[in-house]
C-alpha cells in the first residue's frame, strides 16, 4: 500500500501542493478553471511553518482513526481495502467533531456548505496532486518499504562519501 | 433602563481577574467581561462568574450581634463597638497589648489591611498577621533571603515568552484557571511544559512531561536536578560570579544527590529527573511556578530556597520568560503582606525588630513609642489562647475554625479567649465562636485596591450598597480605631492609599489618579515610574546587588506512615471551589457542580479496603475523623489520597507541624487511615 | 523518458533533431520544461509579490488563506504591479537596443564608425524632415534626445492618426521620453508607490508606447537607413541551411549591428581562401530568431530556425560558430555548445554567458571584430567531428522583405488597390501574427495553424519575428501558399505575385505593421481601432511581447494572446484588459489557446469592424 | 454568526463554561463539561449541525437553521421532546420546553468562548486546527531536536 511521505526538510513552502489540491478537487480541475468555480474550491492539505522549517501536514489515514471513531452519522469511514479514510459528504451533517479530535488539524471544512473535508488521497489519479505538484520532492508517494529504501541508500552514500573523504592518500607534489 | 458597568477586581484567587459588574436601579444584574485586561483578557473561571452569587447570599451578616450563650442576639452599632473598645481595652489594660492578636485579612484591600495593622500597632501589640502564614510565608522567608524580593518575578503574561515552563507544587489549571492560558500560548509558540505534583491534577494534561513525586520530597528532586546540571556543566557561570554568592556551598550540599538516590525519595524515575534538568537549564527562557504544594510543608522554606537555587544557578531569572513565580492564593495576600499585616514586618517589609522601624512610622502615625520586636504569626496566636498568652482577638475576614490544620484544636484554642470579635460577611465557623459579630460589606460594595499576585495593584470600585447595616472594613476598623481613642480620620479609600504613597517606597508612584484598568506593578517608586513588570533584570536588592544562593538539604516530613496510619493524606483545591468555602459552599451553581468532600484513592489501595467508588468512607488521623465520598482513581499514587479543603472536615485531619522558620503548618502530608462505612 | 517528439514540435526539422537530441542525452527547453511541471499556480496567475522585502507574498486565489500581501496589497495590485514590471522590462528590451543603433548612427555620421554606410539616403532624408534637421548628425542627436527627454510627447507619435492622438492625449498617456516611462513604471511597482490597478495599467500603456511608437520604431528606421529599406526576396529557411561541408556561422540574437559585418566579412576573400584551406566549401551564414530576420529580409540570408531551433542547431553538429548578442539567447548554449566543438561567441558588453568566449562588438572597428569572429570559426571547422554532424535535410522556401515602401511598392505606389480588395470584400481584412516559441505550446502549432485558418478565410497576414520564420518554415510565405488562401484572398495574391502571408520583419518591425495601420486608418479617415484588423501572438514567451501587446491594444488593435499572461489571479485587471479596456482605446485583449478558435475570435471582429465600417 | 468550537487539547476541565452559561442564560446552562477519568475533558455543546437531526425531527418548526445557526423559538416548542432524543450529541436539552445554545444571539461573541481561560474556546473554525497542525508539525521537526 502507497502511501504520501513528508520530508520537511525540503520543503520550501511555496504552497503548489497546496493550490493543486484545490484544483484537483475543483469541478474543472484545471487551475484557471478552477478560479471561476462557485464555491471555490478547497484544498486538504496545509502548508505551516514551524519556527523557520516549512512542511505540508496532511491526513496520514490513521490505522485507528479518531475521526472515523467519533462519526456519528456514518460519513467517516475507513476502507479496508485500501485503507483511506474518506468522507461521504451526503452524510456529513457538519457536526465537525472529527475536526476537533484530529490530532494533525487537517479535518478542514467546505467555506459555503461548512461540511468536514478531507484528503481523499485524489481517488481518479494515480499519484495523487499534491505530490504530482511538488517541486522538491518533500512529499513522495511510495511504498513504505520503497521509502526505507531511499534513506538506507542515502545514509550509506553519505557514510561511503566520508570513508572516501578520509582514505583518499596525499598527493605527493 | 439605564445600565452602569462597574471595574472590579475578582474577590477570589490572586491572578488579579478585572470583570465589570452590570448595575441596575442599583442591583447587581450581571458580569460583563473585561477584554482590555492585561491578565485575564476577559476571561474568567467558574468563581469568576459566579461571584455575585455570594454578594446575594441569604446568608449575608446584615447587623451587628453579640452572643449570650448560645443565643445570638441584633444590636446596633453604637453598642457593638463599645462592646469591642471594652474588650479589647480591657486585656490591653489589664494584661498588656501584646495579650491581645489582630488577624487581618488577604480578603481585604490594601488600605484595609494597613489600617489593620496600624490598629493593632498603634495599640501597642506586635500581634498582627494575616493568612499569608497558611500559604506563602515561605515565600517571603525564603525568596526574601535568597532573592531580596518575595513577590513573583515575572508578570502572568509574560509566562507566554517562555520556552519552558516547570510546575511544581502548583494545581494552577483548577486553581489559578487563567494562567493556563498564557501556558497555552508559551506551548503554541514552541515552549515545553514540566509538571511535578503528586497528582495527576488537570495542570498535568498540560504537561509534555510529568513527575508524580512523593508528597514532601521536593527538595531531593530539586536538588538532584541541580546535581544534574552542576555535573553536566549547564550552569550559567556568567551569571553566578557576576550576581551571585554560595553556589560552592551548593555545589558540595548537592553532591549526594544522585539521579538515582533522588528515584528512590521521591518515586520519580531518574532518567526523568536528568530530563527534567537538561529541559530547564538548556531552554533559553525558563520559569519556575509553584504554590501550596512548595510551601504547605515542615520543609516549606526549604522548597522555596531550592526552588530559587535552581534558577540562580541556571540564570533562568530577571529576563523575559523567566523567573520564579510564586502562585498566592486570596486576591491580596501579595497586598496584605505588602501592608506589614505580619508578625515580622511593618508596612514596605520593615523589619518589626528593627528599632528604627518603630521609629519611622511612629513619627508619622503620632504614636511615640510603637513595638518594636516580631510579634505571634496566626499559628502561634491559636497556640497563644491556648495557653493563656493570648487573651483578645480581633479577626477580619478570616476563618481559622475552618482553613487552619487541626481544626477542632483550633476551636477549643478560641473558645478559651477572653474576648473574640470577628468581622465577616458570614456567619463562619469562626464567627460562631466569637464575642461580638460585625457585618462586613463584600468586595463589590467597597473600594480600594488589590495587589495581585503579580504585584499588580489594581483599583477595585464599589458597585452596590452593602445589605443592611453592613459596612465595609475600612469603615469599621476606622470606627473601632476612633472608639478606642486614636485619630483613625480616613474618609474613604484614597485617603489611606495616600498615606501608603507616603510611606512604603515600592507604592509611592501607584496613587488613586493613575490606577486605571490593569493598574500598576510595584515597585513604582515614583508618579512617573510605570511599575516594574520584571523583578531583578538589574541585579538583586541584597548585599553587593548579589542574590544568596542558600543550599538547603531533604527533610522528610513530620509525619510518616506507619501501620495505623498508613496513606499519605495530601490536600489541595479544586476548580469550582475556594479555599475553605465559606464563599463557594453559598454560591449554588458552583455547590450544584462539586457538593460534596470527597477523597481519591488508587484503585490499588482500594481494593483491599474494599471501597468503590462513590462508597461513604471514614478518613482518620491522630487528630481526628471525617466522613467523604471516594474517588477511586488512579490519579493519585499508591499510597497517597487526596482531599480538596473546601468542605468543613478536611482540616479536621491535617496536622499542625510547622515550618520552623515560617511558622505555616504542614497541610501537603498527614499519615490516615481510611475505611468504608457500612 | 522524453515525451512523444510530436507533441514537442509540429516543425519535422525539429522533430528530427529532438531525435538526435534525445538519443545523445542532450537536453532541451523542452526537457527542461517538462522538469519545471507543474509550474507554480502562483506564479502562474500572477499572484506573487517580491517587490520589497517585507515579502516573498502570495495570494491565495480561492480566497481560503492570504487575500492580501504584506503591505496589504491585494491581488489587483500585485498583478497589475507585476505586469506593469513585465512592460517595462519588455520595453527596455526594444529600447536599449534602439539606442545601440542610434549610437552606432551617430558615430558613423561623425565618421568615427567606418564599417557603416548610409545604404537608404531617401529614408533618411524622409526622417531628417520629420525631425527637422538639417544634418544627419542632427538627427542622430534629436533621436538620441528621445530616451532622455523629459517631456514629451515622443516625435514618432505624430505618425499616428490624429483620432489617435487625440485618444492619447485625453488619457493622459502620451509618452514623454522613453527612458522617462520606463523609470516611472519601476518607480510606480515599488513599494507603497501606485497602488491603483487602473492607474498603473495606464503608465503600462504609456510606456508601451514609448517601445511601440518610440523605441521599437526609432530602431527599425535606422536600420532600414543603415542596412538598407528591405524589399521582396527569396531565401531558405530550416535547419536544412546548414552545411556540412561549408563553415556554418548562425548569427542569434536581435540586433542586425553586427551580423549585418559578418555577412560582408563571410565573403571577404581572405577568409573565403582560409576557409578552402581548412578544407570547405565556403562560409554560410544562417540566422536564427531577430537577428536572423534582419539580415533575411534585407539580403536573403538564410535562417536557420526560430526561438526554439537554437539549440537544436547546435545539436546538429555542424555550426562552427553561434555568434549571439542580445535577447531570447539561452544560457543553455554554453554548456551545449560545450559538447561539441561549436564555439558559443558573445559580443554584446550587456549580455555574457557561462560557456561563451566574449568578443566585443565595438562600433568603431565592426567589421574587423566580424572578421575576427569569422576567423574563429573558419579555424574551428577543423575541429568539428563529422560523426557526430547531423543535418536535416529539410529546409523551405520563402519570399520575404515586405517593408512598408515594399508593399506600397507592390501595389503600385499607392495603397489603394489594397484598400479596394479590402472594400469589395475579397480580402476581409489584415490580421498581424506574430510573436515568440514557447514550450507551453507545440513548436510553430499555433503559428501555422493560426495564420492558415486566417488566410483561408480571406484575411491577409502580415508577419514579423518567430511567427515569420514559422511561416516561413510551413511554407507560406510563398506566393503558391494563395493556393491555402480563401478565394478572395488568393486571387489578390495570384494577381500582385505576393505570398498571403507578408514577412515584414523582426519583432522590432512590429512598428512596420503599426505604420501600416496608420497610414491605412489615414487613407479611410478612420482609427486605427475602426480598421478590419487583428492581431495574435500565438506563443508568447518574452516579456517583450508584452510591452507589445499592451502598445498593439494601446495603439486600437484587438490581439489574442496564445499562452495564458500571469494576471488570471486578478479579477480586475482582467476585466479591464478583456474588457474594460475597449471602451479607452479601442483595443482588447482576449487569450485563447485553441489556434482555430483564435482565428475564429479575429475573424469575428474582423468582421463586426467591416459592418461598422458600413463595407 | 459563528458556531463554537472546542480544541480538546486546550480543555483544562475547570467548567467556566458551565457556570457562564447558565449565569447568562437565565438559569439554564446549556453546555455540559465531561470529565474522563481525570485524564481529558471535553465541553460538549451544540455544533450547529448543518443538517441537524433536531431540526428534522421537530415538527412544530421551532428548531430551524438560520444560516450557520440551529435556532429555536420558544413560542414554538410543544415540549414534545422529540429534538432531545434526535440529538447526536445530547445537547438540545428539555425541561418541559426544549432549551438550547443561541450562541448568545444577538451578541457576536459566545458567552463561554469569552470566558474560557484557556481558549479551548473558539469561534474562529480555523484556529483550533491551526494549533493542531502547529503541534503536529513542532512534533515531527523538533521532536528529537529539543
Amino acid at each position: 500500500m502507497k502511501e504520501i511521505f513528508v520530508r520537511p526538510e525540503r520543503c520550501m513552502g511555496c504552497r503548489s501542493c497546496e493550490i493543486a489540491c484545490a484544483v484537483e478537487h475543483s469541478g474543472s480541475k484545471t487551475l484557471f478553471g478552477a478560479l471561476t468555480d462557485k464555491p471555490e474550491p478547497r484544498k486538504r492539505l496545509y502548508v505551516e511553518t514551524i519556527g523557520s522549517q516549512r512542511m505540508p501536514l496532511l491526513c496520514h489515514h490513521c490505522d485507528e482513526a479518531p475521526c472515523v471513531a467519533v462519526c456519528r452519522t456514518g460519513a467517516t469511514s475507513k476502507d479496508e481495502v485500501t485503507g483511506i479514510v474518506t468522507k461521504d459528504h451526503d452524510k456529513c451533517v457538519g457536526c465537525w467533531v472529527c475536526a476537533t479530535i484530529c490530532t494533525y488539524g487537517v479535518v478542514g471544512r467546505e467555506k459555503e456548505e461548512r461540511i468536514a473535508l478531507k484528503c481523499d488521497r485524489c481517488k481518479d489519479m494515480e499519484i495523487p496532486a499534491c505530490v504530482k505538484a511538488c517541486p522538491t520532492g518533500t512529499l513522495i508517494f511510495l511504498e513504505e518499504r520503497q521509502l526505507a529504501d531511499i534513506g538506507s541508500r542515502d545514509a550509506s552514500m553519505k557514510t561511503a562519501e566520508i570513508q572516501r573523504s578520509r582514505s583518499t592518500p596525499e598527493i605527493q607534489s | 433602563m439605564s445600565k452602569s458597568l462597574v471595574s472590579t477586581i475578582c474577590p477570589y484567587c490572586a491572578a488579579g481577574c478585572g470583570f465589570y459588574v452590570a448595575v441596575e436601579k442599583g442591583r447587581a444584574t450581571g458580569i460583563e467581561y473585561m477584554l482590555e485586561h492585561p491578565a485575564n483578557e476577559g476571561s474568567l473561571c467558574p468563581k469568576g462568574n459566579a461571584a455575585l452569587e455570594v454578594v446575594y447570599s441569604e446568608d449575608r451578616l446584615l447587623y451587628p450581634m453579640k452572643r449570650n450563650g448560645n443565643e445570638w442576639s441584633r444590636i446596633s452599632w453604637d453598642e457593638a463597638l463599645k462592646l469591642v473598645s471594652k474588650g479589647l481595652g480591657r486585656t490591653i489594660k489589664n494584661s498588656g497589648p501584646d495579650f491581645a492578636g489582630f488577624l487581618s485579612s488577604s480578603k481585604c484591600t490594601n488600605e484595609e489591611n494597613y489600617l489593620i495593622q496600624k490598629l493593632a500597632r498603634s495599640l501597642g501589640s506586635r500581634n498582627v498577621d494575616n493568612c499569608a502564614r497558611l500559604c506563602h510565608a515561605p515565600s517571603v522567608v525564603g525568596l526574601n533571603r535568597t532573592l531580596g524580593a518575595a513577590g513573583m518575578t515575572n508578570p502572568i503574561p509574560d509566562l507566554a515568552n517562555s520556552k519552558c515552563i516547570f510546575v511544581i507544587g502548583s494545581n494552577l489549571a483548577e486553581n489559578h484557571a487563567i494562567l493556563s492560558r498564557w501556558i497555552h500560548r508559551a506551548k503554541d509558540r514552541g515552549a515545553q511544559v514540566i509538571v511535578a505534583d503528586p497528582r495527576l491534577t488537570h495542570t498535568a494534561w498540560l504537561a509534555d512531561l510529568f513527575l508524580q513525586l512523593k508528597p514532601g520530597t521536593d527538595v531531593a528532586l530539586l536538588n538532584a536536578m541541580m546535581k544534574v546540571i552542576i555535573d553536566e556543566d549547564l550552569v550559567d557561570k556568567a551569571f553566578i560570579s557576576k550576581s551571585t554568592k554560595g553556589f560552592e556551598d551548593l555545589v558540595k550540599a548537592v553532591k549526594d544527590y544522585t539521579p538515582e538516590k533522588a528515584a528512590e525519595i521521591t518515586g520519580v524515575p531518574a532518567k526523568d529527573i536528568v530530563k527534567v534538568a537538561r529541559m530547564y537549564a538548556k531552554s533559553p527562557a525558563s520559569a519556575i511556578l509553584y504554590s501550596m504544594g512548595i510551601t504547605q510543608h515542615t520543609s516549606g522554606t526549604d522548597n522555596v530556597q531550592s526552588v530559587a537555587n535552581l534558577a540562580l544557578i541556571t540564570g533562568q531569572i530577571g529576563k523575559e520568560g523567566t523567573g520564579v513565580l510564586p502562585l498566592r492564593g486570596h486576591n491580596n495576600v501579595q497586598g496584605a503582606c505588602d501592608m506589614g499585616a505580619l508578625a515580622e514586618f511593618y508596612p514596605g517589609y520593615r523589619k518589626s525588630d528593627d528599632p528604627e522601624t518603630a521609629k519611622f512610622f511612629g513619627q508619622t502615625w503620632d504614636t511615640i513609642s510603637l513595638p518594636v520586636g516580631r510579634g505571634l504569626t496566626a499559628t502561634e496566636m491559636i497556640d497563644a489562647a491556648c495557653n493563656g498568652e493570648l487573651k483578645a482577638m480581633y479577626i477580619v475576614g478570616e476563618d481559622p475554625a475552618n482553613s487552619d490544620p487541626w481544626s477542632s484544636h483550633v476551636k477549643d484554642c478560641l473558645e478559651n479567649l477572653d474576648f473574640l470579635v470577628v468581622q465577616d460577611i458570614f456567619m463562619t465557623a469562626t464567627a460562631q465562636l466569637a464575642d461580638v459579630v460585625l457585618p462586613a460589606a463584600s468586595w463589590a460594595e467597597k473600594e480600594g485596591t488589590y495587589t495581585s499576585t503579580e504585584r499588580r495593584v489594581q483599583w477595585s470600585n464599589r458597585a452596590l450598597e452593602p445589605p443592611g447595616e453592613a459596612k465595609s472594613d475600612l469603615e469599621i476598623v476606622c470606627m473601632v480605631a476612633k472608639s478606642m481613642g486614636l485619630n483613625f480620620d480616613y474618609p474613604d479609600a484614597a485617603s489611606v492609599l495616600a498615606e501608603i504613597n507616603r510611606l512604603v517606597p515600592t507604592y509611592k508612584g501607584i496613587t488613586r489618579e493613575r490606577l486605571g484598568i490593569g493598574g500598576l506593578i510595584w515597585p513604582c517608586p515614583s508618579t512617573d515610574h510605570p511599575g516594574t513588570p520584571i523583578l531583578h533584570s538589574a541585579g538583586f536588592k541584597l548585599q553587593d546587588g548579589r542574590a544568596l544562593i542558600a543550599p538547603v538539604q531533604y527533610k522528610p516530613a513530620a509525619e510518616d506512615t506507619g501501620t495505623e496510619y498508613p496513606l499519605i493524606l495530601t490536600t489541595g483545591r479544586i476548580a469550582v471551589h475556594f479555599n475553605a468555602g465559606s464563599m463557594t459552599r453559598r454560591s449554588p451553581s458552583l455547590m450544584e457542580r462539586a457538593p460534596n468532600l470527597f477523597v481519591e484513592i488508587n484503585p490499588e489501595d482500594a481494593a483491599p479496603l474494599r471501597i468503590n467508588d462513590g462508597d461513604s468512607v471514614e478518613v482518620t488521623t491522630e487528630r481526628g475523623t471525617t466522613t467523604a465520598l471516594a474517588r477511586v482513581t488512579d490519579s493519585v499514587k499508591q499510597g497517597v489520597v487526596f482531599m480538596p479543603f473546601h468542605y468543613p472536615g478536611t482540616n479536621f485531619l491535617t496536622t499542625d507541624a510547622r515550618d520552623a522558620e515560617a511558622k505555616i503548618p504542614e497541610f501537603k502530608v498527614a499519615a490516615c487511615n481510611i475505611v468504608r462505612r457500612d | 523518458m522524453a515525451k512523444n517528439i510530436k507533441d514537442r514540435s509540429i516543425d519535422p526539422a525539429s522533430q528530427e533533431m529532438l531525435a538526435v537530441a534525445a538519443k545523445a542525452g542532450l537536453e532541451t527547453a523542452w526537457d527542461r520544461f517538462d522538469k519545471q511541471q507543474p509550474q507554480c499556480g502562483f506564479g502562474e496567475l500572477g499572484l506573487c509579490c517580491r517587490n520589497c522585502n517585507m515579502g516573498p507574498c502570495r495570494i491565495d486565489p480561492f480566497g481560503e488563506a492570504a487575500t492580501k500581501g504584506v503591505c496589504g496589497a491585494t491581488a489587483d495590485i500585485i498583478v497589475a504591479r507585476n505586469l506593469l514590471r513585465a512592460i517595462a522590462a519588455g520595453a527596455s528590451a526594444h529600447s536599449d537596443h534602439a539606442r545601440d543603433v542610434a549610437h552606432t548612427f551617430k558615430l558613423m555620421s561623425e565618421g568615427k564608425a567606418p564599417s557603416y554606410q548610409v545604404k537608404d539616403q531617401a529614408k533618411l532624408a524622409r526622417l531628417m524632415k520629420e525631425y527637422g534637421v538639417s544634418t544627419q548628425v542632427d538627427l542622430a542627436d534629436a533621436v538620441l534626445a528621445e530616451f532622455g527627454k523629459q517631456e514629451g510627447p515622443i516625435q514618432f507619435i505624430s505618425r499616428a492618426p490624429a483620432k489617435r492622438q487625440e485618444i492619447w492625449k485625453n488619457l493622459g498617456i502620451e509618452p514623454r521620453g522613453i527612458d522617462r516611462e520606463i523609470v516611472e513604471c519601476m518607480h510606480k511597482t515599488t513599494m507603497g508607490v501606485d497602488n491603483d490597478h487602473v492607474n498603473l495599467l495606464l503608465q503600462g500603456l504609456r510606456a508601451s508606447l514609448a517601445d511601440g511608437w518610440g523605441g521599437s520604431m526609432i530602431a527599425t528606421e535606422l536600420q532600414d537607413i543603415m542596412f538598407g529599406t528591405p524589399t521582396p526576396v527569396r531565401a531558405m529557411a530550416n535547419l536544412g541551411v546548414l552545411e556540412a561541408d561549408k563553415v556554418n556561422i548562425i548569427v542569434h540574437g536581435h540586433e542586425p549591428l553586427l551580423s549585418e559585418m559578418i555577412v560582408s566579412a563571410a565573403s571577404d576573400p581572405e577568409l573565403v581562401d582560409l576557409a578552402k584551406k581548412q578544407g570547405a566549401k565556403g562560409i554560410n551564414v544562417a540566422g536564427m530568431c531577430c537577428t536572423g530576420n534582419e539580415i533575411l529580409v534585407r539580403h536573403g540570408i538564410p535562417i536557420a530556425g526560430n526561438f526554439l531551433q537554437q539549440e537544436l542547431a547546435v545539436a546538429t553538429g555542424a555550426v562552427d560558430a553561434m555568434v549571439v548578442d542580445v535577447q531570447c539567447v539561452m544560457p543553455a548554449l554554453g554548456a551545449l555548445a560545450g559538447c561539441f566543438h561549436t564555439k558559443f561567441i558573445s559580443t554584446s558588453p550587456k549580455a555574457k554567458f557561462p560557456g561563451a568566449t566574449h568578443m566585443e562588438l565595438k562600433e568603431e572597428s565592426a567589421y574587423e571584430t566580424a572578421k575576427q569572429i569569422v576567423r574563429v570559426a573558419v579555424v574551428n571547422y577543423g575541429l568539428r567531428d563529422p560523426t557526430k554532424v547531423h543535418i536535416p535535410n529539410i529546409k523551405s522556401e520563402a519570399i520575404v522583405g515586405f517593408s512598408v515602401e515594399a508593399i506600397v511598392g507592390a501595389l503600385g505606389g499607392t495603397l489603394k488597390p489594397l484598400l479596394d480588395t479590402i472594400a469589395s470584400g475579397a480580402v476581409r481584412g489584415v490580421a498581424a501574427v506574430v510573436g515568440c516559441n514557447n514550450p507551453k505550446v507545440k513548436q510553430d502549432y499555433g503559428h501555422v495553424n493560426l495564420v492558415k485558418e486566417l488566410i483561408r478565410n480571406n484575411v491577409l497576414v502580415v508577419t514579423t519575428g518567430c511567427n515569420a520564420q514559422a511561416c516561413a518554415k510551413a511554407g507560406l510565405l510563398l506566393p503558391e501558399a494563395a493556393d491555402l488562401a480563401g478565394d478572395g484572398l488568393k486571387a489578390v495574391c495570384k494577381a500582385l505575385g505576393v505570398p498571403p502571408v507578408l514577412h515584414m520583419g523582426s519583432c522590432v518591425d512590429i512598428s512596420r505593421i503599426m505604420v501600416a495601420c496608420a497610414a491605412i486608418a489615414d487613407a479611410l479617415g478612420c482609427d486605427i481601432s475602426d480598421l478590419p484588423a487583428a492581431a495574435a501572438a500565438p506563443e508568447w514567451m518574452s516579456e517583450k511581447a508584452v510591452a507589445i501587446g499592451a502598445y498593439v491594444v494601446g495603439s486600437g488593435v484587438y490581439t489574442i494572446l496564445g499562452t495564458i499572461p500571469p494576471i488570471l489571479g486578478s479579477q480586475g485587471v482582467t476585466e479591464l484588459l478583456t474588457e474594460g479596456i475597449k471602451g479607452v482605446t479601442g483595443g482588447a485583449f482576449a487569450v485563447e489557446p485553441d489556434p482555430n478558435k483564435a482565428a475564429k475570435l479575429m475573424i469575428d471582429h474582423i468582421e463586426a469592424q467591416r459592418k461598422k465600417l458600413g463595407l | 454568526m459563528m458556531r463554537v468550537y472546542v480544541d480538546i487539547n486546550r480543555c483544562i476541565g475547570c467548567r467556566s463554561c458551565e457556570v457562564a452559561c447558565k449565569r447568562v442564560h437565565g438559569g439554564k446552562g446549556h453546555v455540559n463539561v465531561h470529565i474522563s477519568e481525570d485524564r481529558a475533558s471535553v465541553p460538549l455543546f451544540c455544533h450547529h449541525c448543518e443538517e441537524a437531526a433536531c431540526t428534522m425531527a421537530c415538527y412544530s418548526g421551532a428548531l430551524t437553521k438560520d444560516g450557520e445557526r440551529t435556532s429555536f423559538s420558544l413560542d414554538k416548542c410543544t415540549g414534545c421532546g422529540l429534538c432531545r432524543l434526535a440529538c447526536p450529541f445530547g445537547v438540545v436539552w428539555t425541561d418541559k420546553l426544549a432549551h438550547k445554545c443561541d450562541l448568545c444571539a444577538p451578541n457576536e461573541t459566545p458567552t463561554c468562548v469569552l470566558t474560557c481561560p484557556a481558549q479551548a474556546l473558539s469561534n474562529d473554525y480555523e484556529l483550533a486546527l491551526k494549533r493542531a497542525r502547529a503541534r503536529a508539525g513542532r512534533a515531527t521537526i523538533l521532536g528529537g531536536k529539543r
